[in-house]
């Protein structure tokens, strides 16, 4: 064989698809994850072209139209799901506080992946130091509910979108790092991790082309669980006061502000506790979907057998 | 095959690892050996024996408690940073038993080829993907390849990646861990012969460590058997398997005769954290006299080229010949079909 | 194993001071802490008087190893708002809260085991799809959201129930019923996966291959195999059952633990506030540390490791 | 030299219950295939051999042959949803015909299992005692638990452990693999099964230890007459253990005959290749590889399997599916061209 036919050969040959590629394709066609997907994607859709959507504004009041259940039952004014006991749109304002309520979850999800696997990583790698100690940190943040911490520090730093968010992503770290560190300690003791030491690779280098690749899926499976958890704490802590705050409203924090008029208009509730319990099942089968793609496992889709 | 000047030399290893418990386990204990430019030594031992603590220490994966490691003349038992790349990482290269776990399943095989060239800067983008395409021609993979991923391959080819990996810096010494252990019979030959083929090319020196008699058999020109963390006897390949000096040596080589001369060893083999005192073999030893509990037998010179590390060198034989191994004596038809019934 | 426990119970000393460091620096943080300490819109002199007898106007070390001292006497002073002892009003009301989560993790591990198991035999079919999907369902609803709702269907238009705490058996039923909707999902699904693993296991194909009848495999080989991770989640539930108290007892009006803290950070009754969340912090340690244990017994290779 | 250090015999192991006519395991035409993400696997195509009563038979093969999944056919152990045609007859007893609690019967008093790794077979979290009673209980439920532990013990001393008493009192991670697949011998055992199905039984232990658990297997089909079948890849390894060989390839039986025959004068190319292969019979410095590899179970190749690979390959061997058939008396093989090889001399020449 000549040079060039060779080199002709290596073109026509084509590289196989990249293991992201691949994981994308299985995740595609897996049918939860194909759900999950569609769903997220009209989610932030949705949240993206809330103006366009939004039949009207969403902070605009209307006592005379106060507590309209929603067309579909009869109400009057066309509101799709009624209106609240001050008269705004429940729909128009499910679309705006599903913004914020996702803006929380996935900017929160992300900074304690990124913080949590650089720690990861160290404490993974350097198992008796770093590893230590971050493990003990665990111990103790583990043992704090994170609401009460989450409470005790608003009343502290005062309640407010953008220190919630730091506080989420700040008490989030250590279990994304936590989980990472304990794959990190698996990679390094593989076999491949090995032959990158005797070629000389330096330790950097070693952490992010040998150890990161491999410690990636479960950061990302991670990931899309926590964002959906996420949604709901900021839920949770809106509930007690202390999230977003007025004039800002969140999924939570409409939930918090009609619970006490469930009698008058329950849709107002009803309604955007269904919109957070999508969301977390949508970042939930994502999840679900991403593992199952980053570890096509051999068990088959057949009843086990004891007999 | 083995010339003067030793590419490699361990003197004195010893490697004590601490367990739960306060305790300390002795893995490696006193083992002195040399491999010479252009040879293979064949390092033997059960599991449990330490030899692959041995190859982890030479290519300095490990430190050693004690003892020294030499190489191309050079102590590098203490080396680190650039002097340990400079010096060890470029020229001593591994080969791992599993060529499914030794490669990254991230990375496609032209990257795990590029690794080394790129970690030691050596020659431009363009040259080393040349100097890939070249390495894998001459282990017999199709360049093609290289943009695929190992899972993508045979076990037998990913042993290839692993085998031209570990000579794209031109290495003087290659340390393999059972290279062969999770192929088959097959698949097997075709790697130990292109192990060969290299050899003789290029020059390489081996340790080879293995757990396969047959094969250390095959292909090394000198065998070193260690037992529980000592070494207890090194010598030329053909005269350790003709006259074991050592009983475990004798043992081991028993196994290759027929059944009637075979010496099976008696119980277990003990645990490496509580080893017998004297001579650690004499727990299973036929030939095991008081003295044998008392005193370590040193590794000692018992013929030129031989040593052995037993206070009753050679008095314990394996009875017989070698079995006959089962060499097939009709060829295989080349001859044109003569009943073409085929059903 | 012993040791082991001794241990892990260092480790509860470890987690008392990092509990109390972290107040502490909460308590710095927030500003003057004399006047955190005082009883709200208190005049000057009484915030330094409070200064005074507090200690605070020591160096910080000082004040942090009385901090310290304070945790392990469990003596976090008066409660503004009540003038009682902090500890034992938190003590008080740990008992109701208790009431809500014991039984809620009693129901949550029955049911996910039964529902684990089920849908473990039978990953395949529909039944068993469903069962998942049902599992993953309960789990994505907001807890606190699902217990609104069974108030207004259950106490508002059925009145079957109270609405609000403090009526004896019958209030608990609603938080009960939220928490253990919620807590189920997870431990189900990993009592499914579990016991997949468990059935792909060598064991469970030898006990097979010894003829062992199947409800024997089952609970015999593959059960014992699968259960060490699922008593290790049960700790994990528990710190997560603790959280979702300190929104649904206010929510409910119930007044137990979580209520009680709730309440002292609005008031700023930093005692109680430090009190409770010790307590909290403590309770979670020690039922983990117990789980571990349980863990150990259950499993002989990690005693053994633990041994040698 | 006196050998020491062989498994003394013991008399308490007594002979199996069963016996009788007719082969102890007869495997005819069988198929298995298994559900994959692509479409069903070929595993086993129309796999046909015969284990007579007390005969040792070696199913050799490299990996994906079939062999193991031959050994778990037998007990309808096989992955769920795997589909087995043809017939297999065990222990006089028609498996794929039985209906489960006979089947379990079978299972549990005469034809045991002996698995390939012993750590994975023996249960991490229960002690070895429990583990053969259990064994013994359901083999025999009439068996009070203090017989079954005296009964274990026996066993145990039989099949060479030190101190039964104390190692029924340890889980498995405390002891060595040796021991432990006695252990896993010896809770087949305390069933007296008529059949002994062992999956590669040494390939997880080091040399000395694999001789001495082969040792301890040919006693007991001496002693007990319990017919053996030992799925293996290494060829070496049962040469003195089995009385027969059957040699499987990508699914197929190609080769069959007493052990020393087909080593000698193999009459299928596999056979010669793969013996060929091996380090021991290399002359002159090299091993003779056989280049390529064996066809995955998805592929469906028109002739033979070994086509491709084989020394001797013509053109009808592409488009021709050989089927095993008698070649010399005792002797089959698969292949189209088999009565090419030359006569088979006398005695096997062992």
């Amino acid at each position: 064989m000549t040079t060039m036919a060779k080199t002709a050969g290596r073109t026509r040959a084509p590289r196989s698809r990249s293991r992201a590629a691949e994981t994308a394709r299985r995740a595609w066609s897996d049918a939860s994850g194909r759900i999950a997907m569609v769903l997220l994607a009209v989610l932030v859709l949705a949240a993206l072209l809330a103006p366009l959507l939004a039949p009207s504004d969403p902070a605009a009041q209307n006592l005379a139209a106060a507590s309209r259940p929603p067309s579909w039952l009869g109400g009057e004014g066309g509101h799709l799901l009624g209106t609240d006991t001050l008269g705004r749109d429940v729909f128009s304002r499910l679309l705006y506080g599903l913004r914020l309520s996702m803006v929380v979850g996935v900017v929160t999800a992300t900074a304690s992946a990124l913080f949590g696997l650089l720690l990861g990583l160290l404490a993974g790698y350097y198992e008796s130091t770093a590893g230590m100690v971050l493990m003990r940190l665990a111990d103790v943040q583990f043992a704090v509910p994170f609401v009460a911490v989450g409470v005790a520090l608003a009343a502290v730093v005062g309640p407010g979108v953008v220190k919630l968010m730091i506080i989420l992503a700040v008490w989030g770290w250590v279990n994304y790092a936590r989980t990472i560190a304990n794959s990190v300690s698996q990679v390094k003791r593989m076999e491949f991790v090995t032959a990158a030491r005797t070629i000389g690779a330096r330790t950097p280098a070693i952490l992010l082309r040998h150890i990161a690749p491999s410690v990636l899926g479960p950061v990302i499976i991670l990931w899309s669980t926590s964002a959906g958890v996420l949604v709901l704490v900021e839920s949770a802590l809106s509930m007690l006061g202390l999230g977003v705050q007025p004039p800002d409203f969140s999924l939570g924090s409409m939930l918090a502000d009609s619970r006490t008029t469930l009698r008058l208009a329950w849709w107002a509730t009803v309604f955007p506790g269904l919109a957070i319990m999508v969301v977390v099942v949508a970042f939930n089968l994502l999840g679900d979907a991403l593992r199952d793609a980053f570890n096509p496992s051999v068990r088959t889709e057949h009843d086990p057998e004891l007999w | 095959m083995s010339t003067h000047a030793p590419v490699a030399r361990v003197n004195g290893l010893v490697k004590d690892f601490r367990i739960p418990g306060g305790r300390v386990l002795r893995a490696v204990d006193g083992v002195s050996f040399e491999v010479g430019r252009g040879e293979t030594l064949g390092l033997v031992g059960e599991s449990g024996s330490g030899k692959s603590t041995v190859a982890r220490m030479l290519i300095r994966l490990d430190r050693p408690t004690a003892g020294s490691v030499e190489f191309e003349g050079a102590d590098i038992t203490a080396l680190r940073g650039a002097a340990l790349r400079r010096q060890v990482r470029r020229r001593m290269a591994m080969v791992f038993q599993s060529s499914s776990t030794s490669l990254n399943p991230y990375q496609r095989v032209g990257e795990v080829l590029a690794e080394p060239l790129r970690v030691h800067r050596v020659g431009e983008a363009g040259a080393r993907g040349r100097a890939v395409e070249t390495m894998m021609e001459r282990v017999g993979l199709d360049p093609a390849f290289a943009g695929r991923y190992p899972r993508e391959l045979s076990g037998g080819q990913r042993q290839r990646v692993g085998i031209a990996r570990a000579l794209m810096l031109d290495p003087s010494l290659i340390v393999a861990d059972e290279p062969t252990a999770s192929l088959d019979v097959s698949v097997q030959a075709q790697v130990v012969n292109l192990l060969q083929d290299l050899q003789r090319d290029l020059g390489l020196s081996y340790l080879f460590i293995t757990h396969d008699l047959g094969l250390v058999r095959h292909l090394s020109h000198r065998v070193a058997v260690m037992y529980l963390g000592r070494l207890v006897e090194v010598g030329d390949t053909a005269q350790v398997f003709a006259e074991p000096a050592h009983p475990y040596a004798a043992m081991l080589v028993s196994m290759r005769r027929q059944a009637e001369h075979r010496i099976l060893p008696a119980g277990e083999i003990p645990s490496p954290i509580d080893r017998p005192s004297g001579c650690v073999f004499r727990s299973r030893c036929p030939i095991a006299q008081a003295r044998c509990e008392r005193d370590v037998p040193p590794l000692v010179e018992i013929a030129p080229g031989r040593r052995a590390a037993c206070h009753f060198p050679g008095e314990l034989r394996p009875g017989g010949t070698d079995a006959p191994v089962h060499v097939p004596a009709a060829p295989p038809l080349v001859a044109p079909l003569t009943s073409q019934k085929g059903r | 194993m012993i040791g082991y426990i001794v241990r892990r119970l260092l480790l509860v000393a470890l987690v008392a001071c990092g509990v109390t460091t972290l107040l502490f620096v909460l308590a710095r943080l927030s500003g003057d802490p004399a006047e955190l300490l005082s009883p709200p819109e208190a005049p000057p002199e009484v915030v330094e008087a409070t200064r005074i007898r507090l200690g605070l106007d020591a160096p910080l070390a000082v004040q942090y190893a009385k901090a310290l001292a304070s945790s392990f006497t469990l003596d976090f002073g008066q409660s503004f708002a009540f003038h009682q002892p902090a500890a034992q009003m938190v003590f008080q009301r740990l008992a109701p809260s208790l009431w809500i989560v014991v039984p809620s993790i009693v129901l949550s591990v029955l049911l996910s085991f039964a529902i684990g198991v089920a849908a473990a035999l039978r990953p395949s079919r529909l039944s068993g799809r469903l069962l998942m999907a049902g599992t993953f369902l309960t789990g994505s609803v907001p807890y606190f959201w699902l217990a609104l709702l069974l108030v207004l269907l259950f106490a508002v238009n059925l009145g079957w129930l109270p609405a609000t705490g403090g009526e004896g058996f019958t209030s608990l039923v609603i938080p009960v019923t939220a928490l253990t909707v919620a807590a189920v999902s997870t431990s189900a699904r990993l009592a499914r996966g579990q016991l997949l693993d468990s059935f792909g296991e060598g064991y469970v194909l030898t006990a097979r291959s010894k003829g062992v009848a199947p409800w024997r495999v089952l609970l015999g080989h593959a059960l014992p195999g699968a259960l060490p991770p699922m008593l290790a989640w049960l700790g994990i539930e528990f710190s997560f059952l603790f959280s979702a108290l300190l929104v649904l007892e206010p929510l409910l009006g119930y007044n137990g633990l979580g209520a009680l803290l709730i309440r002292s950070v609005a008031n700023q009754d930093f005692p109680l506030v430090q009190a409770s969340v010790f307590c909290m912090a403590m309770l979670i340690t020690l039922v983990n540390i117990g789980m571990d244990v349980i863990v150990r017994l259950v499993d002989p290779r990690l005693r053994t490791k633990a041994a040698t | 030299m006196k050998i020491r250090g062989a498994v003394k015999t013991a008399a308490t192991l007594r002979p199996p219950a069963g016996g009788g006519a007719g082969a102890a395991l007869a495997m005819r035409d069988v198929e298995v295939s298994l559900p994959s993400a692509r479409g069903s696997l070929r595993i086993l195509r129309g796999v046909t051999f015969t284990v007579g009563r007390g005969e040792v038979v070696a199913v050799a093969g490299e990996s994906g042959s079939g062999k193991s999944t031959s050994i778990l056919a037998a007990l309808r152990l096989l992955p769920p949803g795997a589909r087995v045609t043809g017939s297999i007859v065990l222990d006089g007893e028609d498996v794929l015909a039985m209906p489960r609690r006979g089947l379990r019967g079978l299972r549990a008093g005469r034809a045991r299992l002996v698995f390939q790794d012993p750590w994975r077979a023996l249960h991490p979290m229960k002690r070895i005692g429990a583990q053969l009673v259990e064994s013994a209980r359901t083999a025999d439920p009439g068996l009070s638990a203090a017989a079954a532990r005296e009964l274990v013990e026996h066993t145990l001393a039989g099949v060479g452990i030190p101190d039964p008493p104390a190692r029924m009192r340890s889980y498995p991670h405390e002891i060595s693999g040796g021991q432990a697949q006695r252990i896993v011998i010896a809770m087949a055992l305390v069933a007296r099964p008529a059949v002994l199905l062992c999956d590669e039984p040494t390939t997880a232990l080091d040399v000395t230890t694999q001789a001495q658990i082969l040792e301890l297997l040919r006693r007991l089909n001496r002693e007990l007459g319990i017919s053996i079948v030992i799925a293996t890849h290494d060829l070496d390894v049962i040469a003195d253990v089995a009385d027969r060989l059957v040699v499987m390839y990508a699914g197929e039986v190609v080769e069959e005959g007493p052990t020393a025959e087909v080593l000698s004068a193999p009459r299928h190319p596999y056979t010669w290749s793969l013996l060929r292969a091996a380090p021991g019979a290399a002359e002159g410095g090299r091993l003779r590889a056989i280049e390529g590899r064996p066809p995955s179970p998805a592929e469906e190749p028109a002739g033979c399997a070994f086509a491709a690979r084989c020394p001797s390959v013509h053109e009808i061997c592409t488009t021709t599916r050989p089927e095993p058939r008698h070649v010399l008396p005792g002797r089959a093989s698969a292949c189209l061209r088999a009565e090419g090889y030359g006569p088979v001399p006398a005695g096997g020449g062992r």
